[in-house]
């Protein structure tokens, strides 16, 4: 199970903060989890449309797409950020 | 000295300052950069600021770490508000204190810039309308502004 | 709009930022220098400043027009202090606002560099051992930092 | 008669902060003024030594050496400023 958690329209496209989740052992990267995410409903695939423009965090952490998510406690998946 | 606060409320400039510069006199300079929700010529009622906590602290601490050992800053605060923010009210505070001023002036604009593109805060306007308003979109300028630190 | 001020009185920047800000909502930025007298390792005892009245304001003046002109700068407070001056005590305030964060920095900043250079205004050090100081050379990192700008 | 203001180590070394003086016809600028002065006695060739780092403002204005001071109200005379 992989904790998820989302903000500003990633989070209001999804319809939820955070949920924990089963992975496919096929989902090792940042982009194998967004293109996954995809499958799982129509929410998920108009929060994720431009999957490229999303950020991910793994463990509070900014990552790149490719990064193996393999051992993460929780992923954030987020727009480009706009605090300041 | 790192100082960093994410919450709802308020701060005030002076007393930041007097804690960032109390009991040491080898201070030369401070900056304090604010930002303030601005009123985008009355359309905006204000604005809602969500962050990812705990992340969000920790990435500004980082920026402002890299700061302090670049430009041998003496101290920095950093402050972000956060959840409904009115036009003309506070956003964010950076303050940086150095021996001498351009470093103080560098110090406090890197983290500004970097906390911008960096660090999990995401603005959602409300208009005078009604409308239901949007996110606020990142802009190419702030990636570019960071850019030239690098 | 533009306010300058010389005299021994300190100040407070959150009232001069609240000041600034007043009543509107169209600043996204203020950015604050305070210049404050180092005790230099323990050395120095205070600074004397010692400026030409009515020069000394209208000088600062004239480089913060130059600076809201070129930074389009919503507003510039610079308030300069005079007389004796104890380490840690602020000397110099110079605040700028606008619209966004960059005319903010660049303005303050070079409000600082201007006055250095050209407000008549000079220091004179005391020592703690009671030797009887001297005049402040004017230093050429400062010139260079105002041609800068040109 | 014109009328010259010193300060910093200008006025210690001359010993006044202003004062009064009648001034040749032969005096037209800044850099002349500072040669007349160095004459008028010790204190004055003190603090006038190095002339060429000497400020001058003309009516409370910066102005180069080789500047005409006629119509001067008030002349100031100064070292390099170090105020902020």
């Amino acid at each position: 199970m992989a904790r998820l958690v989302y903000f500003a329209w990633v989070r209001e496209r999804i319809g939820k903060g955070e949920e924990e989740i089963a992975l496919p052992a096929s989902v090792r990267t940042g982009a194998d989890l967004i293109a996954h995410l995809k499958t799982l409903g129509e929410e998920y695939a108009h929060a994720l449309e431009h999957g490229d423009v999303i950020r991910i965090a793994i463990d509070q952490e900014h990552v790149e797409h490719d990064e193996p998510i393999a051992g993460a406690r929780e992923i954030a998946l987020f727009p480009p950020m706009t605090g300041g | 000295m790192i100082t960093v606060r994410v919450g709802p409320e308020d701060f005030d400039v002076a007393a930041e300052t007097a804690r960032l510069t109390a009991g040491r006199a080898d201070i030369g300079a401070v900056v304090a950069f604010t930002g303030l929700c601005r009123n985008e010529d009355g359309r905006l009622s204000g604005l809602e600021l969500e962050h990812y906590p705990g992340m969000a602290e920790a990435e500004i601490y980082r920026i402002c770490g890299e700061a302090v050992a670049r430009f041998s800053l003496t101290a920095v605060t950093a402050i972000h508000r956060v959840g409904r923010i009115a036009p003309g009210e506070n956003i964010v505070l950076v303050l940086a204190a150095a021996p001498h001023r351009h470093a103080a002036f560098d110090g406090a604009s890197f983290v500004m810039d970097y906390l911008k593109t960096s660090a999990p805060f995401w603005k959602k306007e409300h208009f005078t309308d009604g409308s239901a308003g949007g996110w606020v979109e990142a802009k190419d300028s702030d990636d570019r502004a960071r850019d030239k630190w690098s």
